[in-house]
């Protein structure tokens, strides 16, 4: 009972954050909305036993990727008077088409009966490996079974990395600058080249 | 089997990894404005993968890695289609950014990044692989499509082409979680068994095939999932489009046969329906709003989505060889595509030149007095992706609908036929553009040997494969036999 | 005890405020890069649960890797806002539409 | 020597083999290039009348065959082979080409060694159509031919040739992909594309409607049958001589051959049961188009809606067959009506081709189409005048000419049909008369109408040639067409034996 | 006798074909000599054909000469049938036009289309030889079209002449229109009779008495009758019969010669030929022949009258031929087809004769043809005078002249007819008679009497024709004369036919009443005073003198008094007007209609281009919905999977 009413809570704020993030207008505040859905998500999925991953959760987005939003955001000269103007004639459609997209959503999702096996059941919790932690579970399949697409995730973090570089750096500059100290050092064998001609 | 022995089979992937390694250190440390070096192990190191694959060829389906990955001729097949095609590519590219003064290594870095993510995905045996390796290519794409970074279109293009690109992933993701959820693996096989043994919340499986359909029809472009296509054909610089156009293909089409065929074929009446209902509107869609088109990348981005459409249609077979009919029709089209779209696309880079790029159909007036040669050579991409005999395109189309009235959808085939009719008016009318019209100033041709010869090899091709396309035929329909 | 519907619904509520955000949003190409994470956690959120409710850490691990992925996909998102930024001064959704018809 | 010799491979590789060597090293030897299409194409004429000279008239099998794999997964096969019906056809298509090289010598002024490249690959294709003896064989060269067609009205082409042009390739385009997904849902069913297997297909008469239609509308686009004829104007008007040439000779008959080939006998319970509608059509497109042709004030106009309606005679003299078969019961009867069919379509191919060239003699010093711009050509052009009226005469069917032969035949068949059909169409006699002479009337006749008139020079002995061998060879099939007859009745006799037995099961 | 036979018919397409293709090289002396000798060869061949079968009891020639076309059992041949009949159509055609080829000479000696006109003219000499000789009907229709065609050629002859093209066209189209029906009633034959072989179809044709097709549902027609109808329709085309004579007058466009040879003498009488060769059918058919017959007599009758108020010396004479065609149709309605070839074989030679004098003056007044400018032309002309005077006379049927023989046979045989019409037809016939008379001697008294109304330019150089006229004039006034006397009584009551011409027994009552009264020409000569008819010729004769010669203002006030009469008749019934306005501009209009409406906008411009043009604004506004916005996009995805949903899975629920 208790886990269900913190579940509730967290859900609640989960929620309330998140239309915060789409609706607020100044980007900042935004980034802060989205920051607390992940902590509250990550609050949630502790309910669910996935420790490890709630850590993860609140250490890489709330530590790294929210930061780098924050800095883009505060990077951007982005005049936030011209984002301030309202939402369009567009938002109730839009809104109508998310109400109905939940609803076909919820209609299946809600309706229980998802999980096939009977043994584990819609109603029940499966049980985990007791012996073994959350974390060193997660560790021994992401290093055995899952070595394939571990390398390929490192890839896609590299790519991360290439392509973040490659787009946001700028080119050297390729303008010539005059080197004084070079010009002066000059000699004269090096640029006048006497040649012998016959004369006609 | 031991990880290392497993790691032989892996090893044009692994190849391609350390290659791409090698490439990024290369060229940091390069200090020449060409970038030939780059660009030669670039695409040296295509090569090599494509002898490995080769090398590896299986004669058996061999799933390893705890069957995240898959190891069969079909794979084979594709992965030296993605590297034939994505060398062609490059050789394309170096030309097309050397001569603008736009060379970065990175590109080529890039490029073989998401020459890997197709790799990956062509050989993907679990939703997990099958995400990732989208995710592997997809980045390095957006990325690319962004290269160019002094121009505007383009990363306006890169910009849409990621957030969309996001979504559709996010939606594919959602699917995927509900398709785990309901049977608790991510296994493509395992997957299928458990969709084969009866069961009683079958509509959950559709609701979560339906966002697994919604991910596969955004990446192959159709229609109502294919908004971003033309946007990001026509804003990339031409050489990214022209990787878009091809080997992406190629890796979109394993995805839906792993996906679809390997992961869901019990689910087949279902993801039929949906398909018919996508290729129908692609093919609608993508023919006649190209047609007004005066921009040639984008006219080019739309017969992309109706091809699309044409492909989705070679799929739906799905693989009942009991019955005699299977994806092989797709699997020849996506290669015929591919082959015939990597023409057009580099048409426009050969006809373009730093400063002038070539995109407007108007830029095509008269081409055939300039240039009788070329202008036939793109007369021969044109006809071809119409789907008119003698060449490649046409084998395509009549693989397709063969197989789409074996599986008794006659009225299909009609449509099918009819779109193609209205689509064979846009590519007529580049051909009345080079051939009937005359311009004040004739275009000049501004390109290097390698790449007159290679469009001219290329069409010459088309032409070859539309004579004798019955080797490519046995291929295709060979690599189903597994 | 939650039920396994009481989370689903959860994850599909957030899923459908971040698209909808997605297709509301007309101004800033920053909150749909939120909004796309907002996606990617509410999947997180069916995959913990489902992990949770099979008691099978498979899930887990696929989230571990959409997590990755959603990093380095943030990376290379911001990474083109900024190019974006660079070439055309703004990040209104609305102006970016040079590209149509 | 010549029994080893793959006469039909040859007859199709050697125009194409030619034009691309055409297309290569022309455009720098002008000269040269239309002395060797000319070589070429004569060449491509002699070997075909070994065809003639060596058809045993009396088989009713396949001759000449040549069959090697070609896609072996599919059962498709390089499979070649003429009969009775192609004979003919394939000597039209080589006669007309050399003509239309002739033609085209000193006329062409632009891209000459690409017009005559474009020629020599469109005679290679065309054979190919008439000699395939696999479906898919025969769709590849069908549509293969679109596209040197397509060039042709494009580039060399009218003021109003784009519109010409893209409106003949869609619509012929439009027609034939239907014909595919018949040909394609048949290979489904027999699981081969051999033409002669699909023969023996047993299919429901409902199938066979379907089948039929798609048929239909291929090869209605292409013969063309009235109400899908309106693009034939159009190309006809915009295309350089040559192309109006080998439009009408050749192209039109595709369609004819395509019914006898492929509509009646592998859907012939189809087609007896649309029969009434097809004749319907036929009558149609011979009375109405003839009202048509009357009123046209364009040359090339007036002859391409007269190709319309003497083509209705072809369409007539196939679906006749039926209906007399239903009513006689006897084949021998209906033999009359396609041979008199074919008659037509060999000796329009002639007809249609002289006029076409005629108007090109013209318009080649006048450089105009309208009737309104002439008046009294006799005067100036007394020898040319003469060999016009002979065509014209031919055009309107005065016996003696072919154009008389298949005309009559078939009206003497429809009438073991119906009275009325052969009273409607009959009124050709009296239409194609009017529209035919009265243009020529306006035309040749009458005083010199104006300078450009007066100052014509008369035919060249290069255009006297091309009259010349025309004139004989209308003369000829009008007064002795038994050779032609006699070629064909075998098989025509074997055709008809077919599609009275019924495929239903 | 084939190699006699193909030489008569070859002989004059010789010289056709070289005086047509060579004409440049041989010259206009070489032009002409060829083509008469070429005919002269047939006209002699021919003669010694007609005494090979008529005297030496030569057999009648039936064979092939080679096949045309092949189908399984049927054969189309091109053959010869040789019999008394053709023989004599043979003889007429070869030895008129060979007089003409040489009155020729004169007539066109300034032509610069000298060469090309003896082309033609050999050339209509081999079709309608071919014609007669046919021994099938493919190639009756071959040569029925093929004098059609060399009609067409010489009436548009001077094809600066708006009105003569006119004419050709005109003539060509109204023949073409018989010959639908006569195609039609081949078309018949075959599937009747399963051959088109003469002596199989007739053979069978008794078997075809009763069977009946229906055109019309609920209307049962007798086969026969249709077949007789339809080949009589190309009869009525040949031989312009009304409604289908329109074209004759007109095609005095053409040069002289070719009036006489073609449209006097020769090939309109094709028809007449060709009914007259059909017997067997007709017989069998009363519906047919009452049809021939009520056709004949309106033309005899009405065509006559026009004669009367026509200006044009060549008109009159043409309207003359109408009538006396019209005659020639009664007989063969009354199953007197001996009598119709009889009156075809005299009036062949003095109608040429007519038309020939017609030539003489009109060369004389340098190609003045209006008889208001002409006048007392017998002082200067006598030869010509006298043998239009024989021509006349023989055309009126004055006693003695071979148009009494003939003309007074087809009376009496219309009288003893049974058939419905006979009646009318015989009171027409009768009353052709006088008109006949009164427009003949109009003109004759018009051009060589009376007042000399010519210019005075003219007049200054009127003189006499020369020889080359001439002496075809006096060729053909010789048989105008005498070969009416020699001929009756073998060919109309005679066996002269014997089987080429069968009367069925029912039909045969003139026959056997005239038998009963004959007693040899001289009697009947002796006894003509007796008959109506001859009083009619001479009542006109008398009429005319007082109209035209004796009280010349006599006709101007009939005419005024009876305008609308008068009107009617200048204005020719109106036929043309009628014509022009609904057959010609109907199909004008027609065509117009069906082009504009059907082609060019139902077809081309809704269906083509209209699905054209919508798919192209389909295309630009769909297009529109690519808007560039991302949120667009978005929604857009959005919207199809929650389609997709929608579809594929909420039907589920």
């Amino acid at each position: 009972m208790l886990e269900q009413s913190i579940f509730y809570i967290f859900a609640a704020f989960l929620i309330f954050s998140a239309c915060m993030v789409i609706s607020v207008r100044n980007p900042v505040h935004a980034a802060l909305f989205l920051i607390l859905s992940f902590f509250c998500s990550a609050a949630i999925w502790l309910i669910l036993e996935a420790e490890f991953l709630a850590i993860a959760l609140v250490l890489v987005y709330v530590g790294a990727v929210m930061v780098l939003f924050l800095f883009v955001v505060m990077m951007l000269d982005i005049n936030i008077s011209t984002l301030r103007e309202g939402f369009s004639r567009f938002l109730p459609v839009g809104l109508l088409v998310a109400v109905l997209m939940l609803a076909a959503m919820g209609l299946i999702v809600g309706g229980g009966g998802i999980l096939s096996d009977p043994e584990t059941g819609a109603t029940g919790a499966g049980q985990f490996e007791a012996a073994a932690g959350n974390t060193r579970l997660l560790g021994k399949a992401l290093f055995t079974e899952y070595i394939y697409p571990f390398e390929v995730a490192g890839a896609i973090l590299l790519v991360a990395i290439i392509a973040a570089i490659g787009l946001t750096m700028r080119k050297p500059r390729t303008q010539r600058t005059p080197k004084p100290g070079k010009q002066v050092s000059i000699k004269r064998e090096e640029r006048v080249k006497l040649v012998n001609m016959e004369s006609e | 089997m031991s990880i290392t022995s497993e790691i032989l089979f892996v090893l044009p992937e692994l190849a391609l990894l350390a290659f791409a390694c090698l490439v990024l250190v290369c060229d940091v440390f390069s200090k020449s404005p060409n970038k030939l070096l780059t660009y030669l192990l670039a695409q040296a190191s295509l090569a090599v993968v494509m002898v490995l694959v080769i090398w590896l060829y299986p004669d058996e389906r061999v799933a390893l890695f705890n069957q995240h990955f898959i190891l069969d001729p079909l794979s084979a097949v594709l992965k030296v289609t993605v590297c034939a095609a994505s060398i062609v590519v490059f050789l394309y590219s170096y030309h097309y950014f050397r001569q603008r003064d736009l060379l970065q290594g990175e590109y080529f870095v890039l490029g073989l990044f998401a020459v890997l993510g197709m790799l990956v995905m062509v050989s993907a045996y679990s939703m997990l692989t099958v995400y990732l390796g989208l995710e592997l290519m997809s980045l390095s794409l957006y990325a690319m499509v962004a290269m160019n970074k002094e121009s505007g279109t383009a990363s306006e293009a890169a910009m849409k082409y990621f957030v969309l690109g996001a979504l559709a992933s996010g939606l594919l993701l959602y699917g995927i979680s509900i398709l785990y959820g309901v049977t608790g693996t991510i296994i493509l096989p395992e997957l299928a068994a458990h969709l084969g043994s009866p069961v009683d919340n079958r509509i959950v499986f559709l609701f979560g095939l339906v966002f697994v359909v919604v991910g596969i029809a955004f990446k192959l472009g159709a229609v109502p999932f294919h908004s971003w296509l033309p946007d990001v054909y026509e804003g990339s610089p031409t050489a990214v489009t022209l990787f878009l156009a091809s080997a992406p293909k190629v890796a979109a089409f394993a995805m839906a046969i792993r996906l679809l065929i390997d992961g869901m074929q019990p689910l087949h009446v279902d993801w039929q329906g949906m398909l018919i209902v996508l290729s129908l509107l692609s093919m609608a869609v993508g023919n006649i709003v190209a047609i007004s088109q005066s921009n040639i990348k984008r006219m080019l981005a739309y017969s992309a989505i109706a091809h699309a459409g044409f492909l989705i249609l070679g799929i739906l077979p799905g693989l009942q060889a009991d019955q005699g009919s299977t994806y092989a029709g797709a699997l020849f089209y996506v290669i015929a595509y591919v082959i015939m779209s990597m023409g057009a696309f580099g048409f426009i880079i050969l006809a373009g030149r730093k400063g002038h790029e070539a995109d407007n159909l108007d830029d095509y007036q008269g081409l055939a007095d300039a240039s009788p040669w070329f202008a036939l050579i793109m007369l021969l991409f044109m006809f071809s992706l119409a789907g008119v005999p003698p060449f490649l395109g046409f084998w395509a189309k009549w693989y397709v609908i063969k197989e789409v009235i074996a599986i008794g959808h006659i009225w299909l085939a009609v449509l099918a036929v009819l779109f193609s009719v209205v689509g064979a008016y846009y590519y007529l009318r580049v051909v009345k553009l080079m051939y009937f019209d005359r311009a004040e100033t004739a275009p000049v041709i501004g390109a290097d040997t390698q790449v007159r010869v290679l469009i001219s090899l290329n069409g010459l091709a088309i032409l070859a494969l539309g004579f004798a396309p019955g080797e490519l035929i046995r291929i295709c329909t060979a690599v189903l036999g597994f | 005890m939650i039920e396994l519907s009481e989370v689903l619904i959860l994850a599909a509520m957030l899923f459908c405020i971040s698209v909808a955000g997605i297709f509301i949003n007309r101004k800033n190409v920053i909150i749909l890069l939120m909004c796309i994470e907002l996606m990617l956690l509410s999947v997180n959120l069916n995959f913990v649960a489902f992990s949770h409710f099979l008691g099978d850490i498979h899930g887990q691990v696929f989230v571990f890797f959409i997590l990755t992925v959603a990093a380095a996909e943030a990376a290379i998102g911001l990474a083109i806002l900024v190019v974006l930024f660079r070439n055309r001064n703004t990040i209104n959704v609305v102006d970016l539409d040079t590209l149509k018809g | 020597m010549f029994q080893s010799l793959p006469l039909l491979s040859l007859l199709i590789w050697a125009p194409i083999l030619g034009g691309i060597f055409v297309l290569l090293v022309g455009s720098r030897q002008r000269e040269s290039s239309k002395l060797f299409a000319l070589v070429v194409s004569s060449l491509v004429f002699l070997l075909s009348t070994l065809l003639y000279f060596r058809f045993d008239t009396t088989s009713v099998l396949m001759q000449f065959v040549e069959y090697s794999v070609w896609i072996d997964t599919f059962n498709i096969n390089y499979h070649l082979g003429v009969d009775g019906i192609s004979v003919p056809l394939i000597l039209l298509t080589t006669f007309t080409t050399v003509l239309v090289v002739i033609a085209c010598w000193v006329v062409i002024e632009t891209r000459l060694s690409q017009y005559l490249a474009a020629f020599l690959i469109l005679e290679g294709l065309m054979i190919g159509v008439f000699v395939s003896l696999d479906a898919i064989l025969f769709y590849f060269f069908w549509e293969a031919m679109l596209i040197p067609m397509f060039l042709i009205i494009g580039v060399w082409g009218g003021p109003g040739r784009i519109y010409a042009t893209i409106k003949f390739f869609l619509y012929t385009f439009l027609g034939s992909v239907f014909m595919l997904v018949a040909l394609l849902y048949l290979y489904s069913k027999m699981g081969s594309f051999y033409i002669f297997d699909l023969y023996r297909l047993p299919l429901s008469l409902a199938e066979q409607k379907w089948i039929f239609i798609a048929f239909l509308l291929a090869f209605a686009v292409k013969i063309p049958m009235w109400p899908v004829h309106t693009w034939l104007p159009d190309a006809h008007v915009e295309a350089p001589t040559g192309g109006s040439v080998i439009l009408a000779a050749i192209l039109l008959k595709m369609g004819g051959y395509g019914f006898i080939r492929f509509s009646l006998p592998i859907t012939p319970d189809a087609g007896a049961a649309m029969a009434g509608f097809m004749i319907v059509l036929s009558l149609i497109a011979i009375v109405y188009i003839g009202f048509v042709a009357l009123v046209q004030q364009d040359m090339k106009k007036l002859i391409a809606y007269s190709s319309v309606s003497h083509m209705g005679f072809v369409t007539l003299g196939f679906f006749i067959v039926f209906s007399i078969m239903e009513q006689a019961g006897s084949n021998a009867d209906a033999v009359m009506g396609l041979a008199g069919a074919m008659m037509q379509m060999v000796s329009h191919g002639l007809i249609s081709a002289a006029l076409f060239l005629c108007v090109g003699v013209m318009y080649d010093r006048v450089h105009s189409r309208q009737i309104a711009d002439y008046g009294g050509v006799a005067n100036t052009m007394p020898v040319f005048a003469s060999f016009m009226m002979l065509f014209a005469m031919a055009n309107a069917g005065l016996p003696g000419t072919s154009g008389f032969v298949g005309e009559f035949l078939v009206i003497l068949s429809s009438f073991r049909a119906n009275a009325w059909i052969a009273v409607i169409a009959a009124t050709v006699l009296i239409l194609g008369a009017a529209y035919t002479l009265w243009m020529y009337k306006r035309v040749i006749f009458g005083d010199v109408a104006n300078e450009k008139v007066a100052g014509l020079q008369d035919v060249s002995p290069r255009e006297t040639s091309f009259l010349l061998l025309l004139a004989v060879a209308v003369l000829l099939l009008g007064l002795w067409p038994a050779p032609l007859f006699e070629l064909m009745e075998t098989t025509l006799n074997q055709l008809v034996e077919h599609i009275s037995q019924s495929k239903v099961t | 006798m084939k190699d006699v036979y193909l030489a008569i018919v070859l002989a004059p397409l010789a010289g056709a074909i070289i005086a047509g293709l060579g004409g440049r090289f041989i010259g206009r002396s070489g032009a002409h000599w060829v083509t008469i000798i070429g005919v002269g060869i047939s006209s002699v061949l021919s003669l010694f054909a007609w005494k090979h079968l008529m005297f030496d009891g030569g057999e009648v020639y039936n064979a092939e000469i080679y096949t045309w076309l092949k189908l399984g059992d049927l054969k189309f041949s091109v053959g010869f049938l040789v019999d008394q009949l053709s023989v004599t159509m043979m003889l007429v055609v070869s030895f008129v036009s060979w007089m003409i080829h040489i009155y020729t000479i004169g007539y066109m000696r300034d032509d610069p289309g000298y060469q090309r006109f003896f082309s033609y003219i050999s050339l209509f000499t081999f079709a309608m030889l071919m014609l007669v000789m046919s021994n099938n009907f493919v190639q009756l229709f071959f040569g029925w079209e093929a004098v059609g065609l060399v009609s067409y050629l010489l009436i548009g002859f001077w094809f600066k002449r708006e009105s003569a093209i006119f004419a050709s066209l005109k003539a060509f189209i109204v023949n073409r229109i018989g010959d639908f029906g006569f195609l039609i009633g081949i078309a018949a034959v075959l599937m009747y009779f399963n051959s088109l072989d003469y002596m199989q179809v007739f053979s069978q044709a008794g078997t075809l008495e009763n069977p009946t097709l229906s055109l019309i549902p609920g209307m049962e027609w007798s086969v026969l009758s249709f077949i007789c109808i339809c080949l009589f329709i190309g009869a009525m085309g040949k031989s312009a019969q009304v409604p289908l004579h329109v074209w004759l007058p007109d095609s005095m466009e053409g040069p002289t010669p070719i009036s006489a040879l073609i449209h006097a003498a020769t090939m309109v009488t094709a028809g007449i030929f060709m009914v007259a060769r059909m017997s067997p059918l007709y017989e069998l058919s009363e519906t047919a022949l009452s049809l021939i017959l009520l056709v004949g007599a309106v033309t005899a009758f009405f065509m006559g009258l026009l004669g009367l108020v026509q200006h044009d010396i060549k008109r009159i004479i043409a309207y003359s031929t109408l009538s006396q065609l019209g005659y020639m149709t009664v007989a063969l309605g009354a199953s007197a087809y001996s009598v119709a070839i009889f009156h075809l074989v005299t009036h062949a030679f003095f109608k040429a004769l007519l038309f020939l004098a017609a030539g003489s003056v009109i060369i004389a007044l340098h190609h003045e043809q209006d008889v208001r400018r002409m006048g007392g032309l017998y002082r200067y002309m006598p030869v010509t005078w006298f043998t239009a005077l024989i021509g006349s006379l023989a055309l009126v049927g004055f006693p003695l002249t071979s148009g009494f023989f003939s003309k007074d046979a087809i009376i009496e045989a219309v009288h003893y007819s049974q058939l419905p019409f006979a009646g009318l037809a015989y009171a027409a016939v009768l009353a052709g008679v006088f008109i006949t008379a009164l427009y003949t001697f109009r003109l004759f008294f018009l051009t060589f009497h009376g007042e000399e109304r010519m210019d005075r330019h003219t007049w200054e150089q009127l003189g006499e024709s020369p020889g080359v006229v001439t002496f075809p004039l006096f060729m053909l006034a010789i048989p105008s004369l005498v070969i009416g006397a020699y001929l009756v009584g073998p060919m109309v009551l005679g066996d002269y036919y014997k089987d080429a011409i069968s009367v069925s027994a029912g039909h045969a009552a003139w026959f056997n009443e005239m038998v009963s009264h004959y007693s040899g020409a001289f009697d009947i000569l002796v006894n003509s005073w007796k008959h109506a008819p001859v009083w009619l010729a001479l009542a006109g004769i008398f009429v005319a003198w007082l109209c035209y010669i004796r009280y010349p203002h006599w006709p101007g006030r009939i005419a005024d008094m009876s305008a609308v009469i008068y009107r009617l008749f200048v204005r020719k019934f109106y036929f043309d007007e009628v014509y022009q306005a609904v057959f010609a501009g109907g199909a004008r209009n027609a065509g117009n209609a069906l082009w504009q409406w059907g082609d060019v906008r139902a077809i081309d411009g809704f269906l083509v281009n209209g699905t054209a043009r919508a798919v192209r604004r389909f295309s630009a506004s769909i297009r529109t919905l690519q808007t560039g916005y991302l949120y667009h996009y978005a929604f857009a995805m959005i919207i199809g999977l929650l389609l997709l949903l929608a579809v594929f899975v909420h039907q589920l629920m």
